[in-house]
């Protein structure tokens, strides 16, 4: 490879060549601040447009400063990060860009985790010059079901809007006005309620100030936990326990599913479930029903669509019912695991204690802020009440605690309730990407071929990669599995299924990079990728440690299918535990 | 946002994808098809740039951003002759306010606006430096000054 | 221009077009036709004089009498006056500020007499929706030279040593730009003029783009032999609506003369030229903004490098210079590299076009040799001395 | 020249394309401590300020736009230090371009009392008997400038 040689703050430097000054200087140690950058390796996804000019460095020969992230080493060069020069430029602009931000940092949600806050800190602002007749760009808010939006704190990094176009392609925010009044925001600076938006949350969690925001529901559910009418049910998605801790001060990677029980049953609430369980539940269905479209389509049933897609992710259900609604037939019926729970818990749980489901409250703790919007749903309600009442996200639950002054390290680990709080490795590893299709295989297999599964883990499904394929052996017959992670790599496979050029048999798709673990709700990474997989790692050991790691061998799940609902597939089931989608586009100019 | 709620005829849709087929849908063609439509609609309301992004294949979040870079663009339609009223200091204590209230009831719209038939709009805007013939209006390119309230009727008459 | 003996030349540039000159024009082809004169005297709309304060301009050649401020009312005495009686109509002369006397022929006007026009060299002198008119003034040889006699290196050469600067304000040496372009190495490659001119009070390239847009299409083709391009593309404000016609006009013109399309002049050369608008950006005069709103998008500027002679647009090494840099490059390949480095200063050769606007006398154009100061085109020059009120 | 360099950042402003921070929000505040100073809010110390920023924008911006934006301001106050020194110290404008440091006062030799100032003052800040010297009240003056064009007798001057 061709490197070049340069000199970093008079520290020589070998360096491949292409490798920018921000990377170079990161190796001899010195950490250049940035602000607008964001480095997302595993996605190939640098965001670099050079609009904050924070991590400016002075090159010997040239006339004006240059930014680090986006300017390459050269043989010879000499640079310098800290002189004088240097840090007035990055001092002075950092309080351009205070000049034109709320000082409400006090009362902000993103206080604590804000980067614009954090480098403040760093380059030791103390004072905002002229602020007494600065004039500041201002924005209507806008509050959608899941995210806010507080454009005032918008300092055009432009982050967000990466996400959503070149890492989602859904194509809902775009920079728009220009000069002091441009900002990042849905057309015509719209809600975002009317536009593509499908609440994965990308934007969101890479969003460095208080501009974009999950809506908060701790409130809510502590007014339900206060209420003594009320029987509050809990649920918690499987990659919470994955990422709950980072909150805490934990390493990434750390489980906390027993600490995390505990918390949730020390703030109150009367039954600590856990979304495995309908995730369990999820296979019985969703494998069912893939089996039954397999069996009819190589029978030669031409109204058997394959392939099937997973239909467990909010965000992707809102991605295809708005760019491929022409294709409502394709995906899977089954809901997702957070609505089976709820539709299961107001009627079956219900019943069993012996309550109305008016008198229960159904919380979900989910990585993820499309769910917000997901329980919102018209259709996952029954006569106005709906099957979930509040989402929270990860990061609400940890405020939550600290606010409730629960030492969760120093709790000791308890378990879940029962009946639904009882599930298989399956269940788990639905919170990685991958881990729905390889759930469901291990269920499928067995019951396609009546034989027993040898090697439960499909490690040929793991992975990091934005779109992997495999076959599998159903002894003898080849099931061809698609995965795709990131709301971008999904189109791909989705076109090709739109152009019938797609070979799958069945496709599972995770709108946010990474699978649940990922998402939007999460602790936020920074664009640390090492942590997600940390994250990733945490799940699949959850998975080896559970005594039973197929969906249909739950004893509970076994118990309702008896008890409740008869079997897969039942008319029962399908009232309870499947949905159909609507053309997402027609709604919101309906609305609009 | 968009203030005006406009419904598109069918031959108005017909015309934007004939533009757009123009120029092979291609999206970096953008820039063109909106000048070919702003220079049919006369502005460039959201119902158009939807149609646009649907047909070029951009996110119609990227239509809005690119049509609020440029400043030829705009989405607010202007009348067949823009009535200006000036609301410098001069302009407004002899009684500017006045002359554009009475432009506002005899046209029957806000400042922003434009009349139905697209005849007329109104704004306002900030000292045309004119101060000795306070207040001033100017319709098109021509200017009024000393307009009085009862002077609005006659103005408005030359352009029947 | 053999067949006739007597050309009126009236001036079509924006400013004169706005204050009538169409008028003029049609008045005075009337005139001569009532006449019978159709077969002796011509009337030619021609760019702009760069003399836009006095307009509409009128111009009489082969004598070069320059009449101002010409009312479309006139048209009638300076047919019967001047082009049949002969006597010249002194009412409409310019008159010398200082002197206050009438000025018969333009040659003695201080305003072109200080001035050395290589831009502007046709702007004036010819019909600019007439392919025949350029041709006539040694148009495309330029074009005819470089594709049979010279290398795209020679080209290169002579361009580099010639010491051109570009003239969009960055002031890259050109000779280089088109080198770097060169060596870039791809299956595609574009150029582009750069014609979103949007300094408030500037309109040299539109000047030249109205005036004499052949001369901008010869250099660009040039520019496409040497970088080894075949698709031109000409980035051009839509508030330009004359200049885009003259283009658009040119365009056809020199396709269907076969000097721009496939195998110009019968070589292997191919290369066409198409029209992209700008829609009110200053900031798309920058070449990467410019490139990115060729592309369809908000007119960002990005970092350089990339240097768009690396990668520009849709990705492809891209050749981007200046309306006025064009205009010179046939009169440099035409004339040589030592003519042009004989003019200007040590660091900057050649000459530049200058649009004075403001709290001055005599609103207008100029191009003159670089190092030229200010001072001296404001203050030496009686026409162009400061009025402050 | 204050205004000068002020007319010129307004421009830059209007056509910064809000990608990088120093030329979208620097500008607007240059543009802005230029507005106070000639207004006569300004403080010795705002001229260092704006030094400051000016050169900081144009060593940190991403394009030439943003890269000479500040140039007006720098090369006056370079060369018009004094201007500026009179704005910030004795709130006075040489040019007399800033109006809100200008005022329009009556000759008392050479006003005829004609009245024609006083009628066309669009505010009435003009009083006087006919045939009488006429006087300005600044407080009300709007410094539009109707009645320095109106004089036929170079009554009115700028201070």
């Amino acid at each position: 490879m061709e490197t070049v040689k340069l000199t970093i703050d008079n520290k020589e430097i070998e360096v491949p060549r292409g490798t920018t000054i921000l990377k170079a200087a990161k190796e001899l140690g010195i950490e250049i601040p940035t602000l607008c950058y964001m480095d997302l390796h595993d996605l190939n996804i640098e965001n670099k447009p050079g609009g904050c000019r924070i991590c400016v460095v002075e090159v010997q020969g040239r006339r004006n400063l240059a930014p680090t992230c986006s300017t390459k080493c050269e043989p010879g060069m000499v640079v310098k990060t800290h002189t004088a020069r240097v840090l007035n430029a990055r001092r002075t602009v950092m309080e351009f860009i205070l000049s034109d931000h709320p000082k409400d940092c006090l009362i902000c949600p993103k206080s604590g985790t804000c980067e614009l806050q954090d480098m403040a800190h760093r380059l030791g602002i103390r004072e905002i010059p002229g602020q007494e007749f600065a004039e500041m760009s201002t924005y209507r808010k806008d509050t959608s079901p899941s995210i806010i939006r507080d454009l005032d704190k918008c300092i055009m990094c432009r982050r967000c809007e990466t996400m959503c176009n070149d890492v989602q392609t859904v194509g809902a925010l775009s920079a728009f006005n220009r000069g002091f009044q441009a900002a990042v925001g849905p057309a015509f600076e719209q809600n975002l309620e009317y536009s593509s938006c499908t609440y994965c949350g990308q934007c969101v969690a890479v969003c460095p100030t208080g501009a974009l925001t999950e809506v908060n529901h701790v409130p809510q559910v502590l007014k339900a936990l206060n209420d003594p009418t009320k029987t509050v049910v809990v649920q918690t998605a499987p990659a919470v326990r994955a990422a709950l801790g980072e909150e805490f001060g934990m390493e990434p990677g750390t489980l906390v599913t027993g600490k995390m029980t505990a918390a949730l049953r020390a703030l109150g609430f009367d039954y600590v479930f856990d979304t495995d369980f309908a995730a369990d539940l999820t296979i019985m269905e969703e494998g069912t029903e893939l089996l039954d479209r397999l069996s009819r389509h190589l029978k030669g049933d031409k109204t058997a669509r394959i392939p099937i897609l997973t239909s467990c992710c909010p965000g992707w259900v809102n991605f295809f019912e708005y760019y491929y609604s022409d294709m409502k037939d394709v995906p899977s019926t089954a809901k997702s695991p957070q609505q089976m729970f709820g539709a299961i818990a107001k009627s079956y749980f219900a019943e069993k204690i012996g309550i109305n489901r008016k008198d229960m409250v159904v919380v979900s703790i989910m990585p993820c802020l499309a769910k917000k919007y997901e329980c919102q749903r018209d259709e996952f309600s029954v006569d106005g009440n709906p099957d979930v009442d509040f989402s929270i996200s990860t990061r609400e639950l940890a405020t939550f605690i600290k606010q409730a002054n629960i030492d969760i390290r120093n709790l000791h680990d308890e378990e879940f309730d029962s009946p639904l709080g009882e599930s298989t490795g399956a269940g788990v590893i639905f919170g990685n990407t991958g881990g729905v299709i390889e759930a469901a295989c291990r269920t499928a297999y067995e019951i396609f071929t009546g034989k027993k599964l040898e090697r439960l883990e499909f490690t040929e499904l793991r992975g990091m990669e934005g779109v992997r394929s495999a076959t599998l052996d159903f002894d003898g017959t080849p099931i061809k599995i698609g995965i795709a992670h990131g709301l971008g790599n999904a189109r791909k496979l989705l076109d090709d299924v739109k152009n019938g050029k797609s070979e799958f048999t069945a496709i599972e798709v995770m709108a946010c990079p990474g699978g649940c673990i990922g998402c939007g709700g999460q602790p936020l990474h920074h664009g640390n990728s090492d942590i997600i997989k940390a994250r990733a790692a945490a799940i699949y050991t959850e998975d080896r440690k559970k005594p039973l790691r197929k969906s249909h061998e739950n004893p509970f799940i076994i118990k309702l299918y008896e008890e409740f609902l008869g079997k897969p597939g039942s008319e029962k089931s399908h009232h309870l535990l499947h949905t159909h989608y609507f053309d997402r586009k027609d709604k919101i100019l309906v609305k609009k | 946002m968009s203030s005006i709620k406009i419904e598109l005829r069918k031959e108005d849709v017909d015309f934007i994808k004939e533009t757009c087929s123009k120029f092979n849908n291609d999206p970096q063609e953008l820039i063109n098809v909106l000048h070919g439509c702003q220079e049919h609609f006369g502005y460039l309301p959201a119902e158009v740039q939807e149609v646009i992004s649907e047909h070029l294949n951009v996110p119609v979040a990227k239509v809005y951003g690119v049509v609020t870079f440029y400043s030829f663009f705009t989405m607010t339609p202007k009348g067949k002759h823009p009535i200006s009223i000036c609301m410098g200091t001069a302009c407004y204590v002899r009684g500017g306010e006045k002359v554009l209230e009475e432009f506002k009831k005899e046209l029957g719209i806000k400042v922003g606006e434009s009349t139905k038939d697209n005849k007329f709009s109104l704004s306002s805007l900030r000292c045309v430096g004119a101060c000795g013939l306070a207040p001033v209006v100017l319709v098109g390119d021509k200017t009024y000054g000393r307009v009085a309230p009862d002077d609005v009727k006659g103005i408005l008459k030359e352009y029947e | 221009m053999s067949k006739y003996s007597m050309h009126l030349l009236v001036c079509g540039g924006t400013g004169c077009h706005a204050a009538e000159s169409d008028a003029i024009v049609c008045n005075l082809r009337d005139e001569i036709e009532a006449r019978g004169l159709t077969d002796t005297v011509q009337v030619i709309k021609t760019g702009c004089f760069g003399f836009c304060e006095k307009g509409p301009i009128v111009k009489v050649m082969p004598d070069n009498t320059f009449y101002v401020q010409v009312k479309p009312e006139d048209t009638q005495t300076i047919i019967d006056e001047h082009v049949i009686k002969g006597r010249k109509v002194t009412r409409l002369l310019y008159k010398d500020p200082s002197s206050k006397e009438a000025v018969s022929d333009s040659k003695h006007m201080d305003f072109y007499k200080k001035q050395m026009r290589i831009a502007l060299r046709n702007c004036g002198f010819i019909n600019p929706e007439n392919i025949d008119e350029y041709i006539a003034r040694d148009g495309y040889q330029a074009l005819g030279k470089v594709l049979t006699e010279m290398t795209p290196d020679q080209v290169i050469k002579e361009i580099k040593e010639s010491g051109q600067r570009g003239r969009g304000g960055g002031g890259f040496p050109t000779g280089l730009k088109w080198e770097i372009a060169r060596k870039s190495v791809s299956d595609e490659k574009c150029v582009v003029c750069n014609a979103d001119e949007g300094d408030p009070g500037a309109f040299m390239d539109r000047s030249v783009l109205e005036g004499d847009p052949h001369s901008v299409l010869e250099a660009m083709a040039i520019c496409g032999y040497c970088i080894g391009a075949s698709n031109g593309l000409i980035y051009i404000r839509a508030e330009y609506p004359l200049a885009i016609e003259r283009l658009k006009i040119a365009i056809n013109q020199a396709r269907e003369s076969g000097l721009l399309g496939n195998k110009i002049f019968g070589t292997d050369f191919s290369f066409d030229i198409t029209l992209r608008y700008g829609a009110g950006a200053f900031v798309c005069g920058e070449e990467t903004a410019l490139i990115h709103s060729m592309e369809g998008l908000r007119g960002e500027p990005t970092i350089k490098p990339p240097f768009p002679a690396e990668s520009g647009y849709l990705g492809k090494p891209t050749n981007v210079n200046n309306v006025e840099t064009f205009a010179s490059i046939p009169a440099i390949i035409l004339k040589g590299a030592k003519w042009y480095s004989s003019i200007g200063t040590e660091k900057s050769k050649g000459t530049k076009v200058f649009a004075l606007a403001g709290k001055i006398n005599n609103v207008g154009l100029i191009e003159v040799p670089m190092g030229t100061t200010l001072r001296i085109a404001w203050f030496q020059w009686p026409s162009f001395s400061l009025n402050l009120q | 020249m204050v205004s000068m360099a002020k007319f010129f950042l307004e421009f830059t402003v209007e056509e910064s394309c809000g990608k990088c921070a120093p030329c979208r929000i620097g500008n607007k505040r240059l543009h802005e401590l230029l507005g106070q100073i000639c207004e006569g809010k300004g403080k010795l110390e705002d001229l260092d300020r704006l030094k400051n920023m000016s050169l900081v924008i144009k060593d940190t911006s991403l394009c030439g736009l943003g890269q000479t934006s500040p140039n007006p301001v720098l090369s006056m106050m370079e060369n018009f230090r004094e201007e500026y020194l009179a704005h910030v110290n004795d709130k006075k404008c040489p040019a007399g371009q800033c109006k809100s440091l200008m005022k329009y006062i009556i000759n008392a030799e050479n006003c005829v009392g004609c009245t024609a100032c006083a009628r066309v003052c669009p505010v009435n800040a003009i009083t006087g008997e006919r045939k009488e010297v006429h006087l300005i009240n600044q407080e009300i003056c709007i410094k539009c400038g109707a009645c320095f064009e109106k004089c036929k007798f170079d009554a009115i001057y700028i201070s």
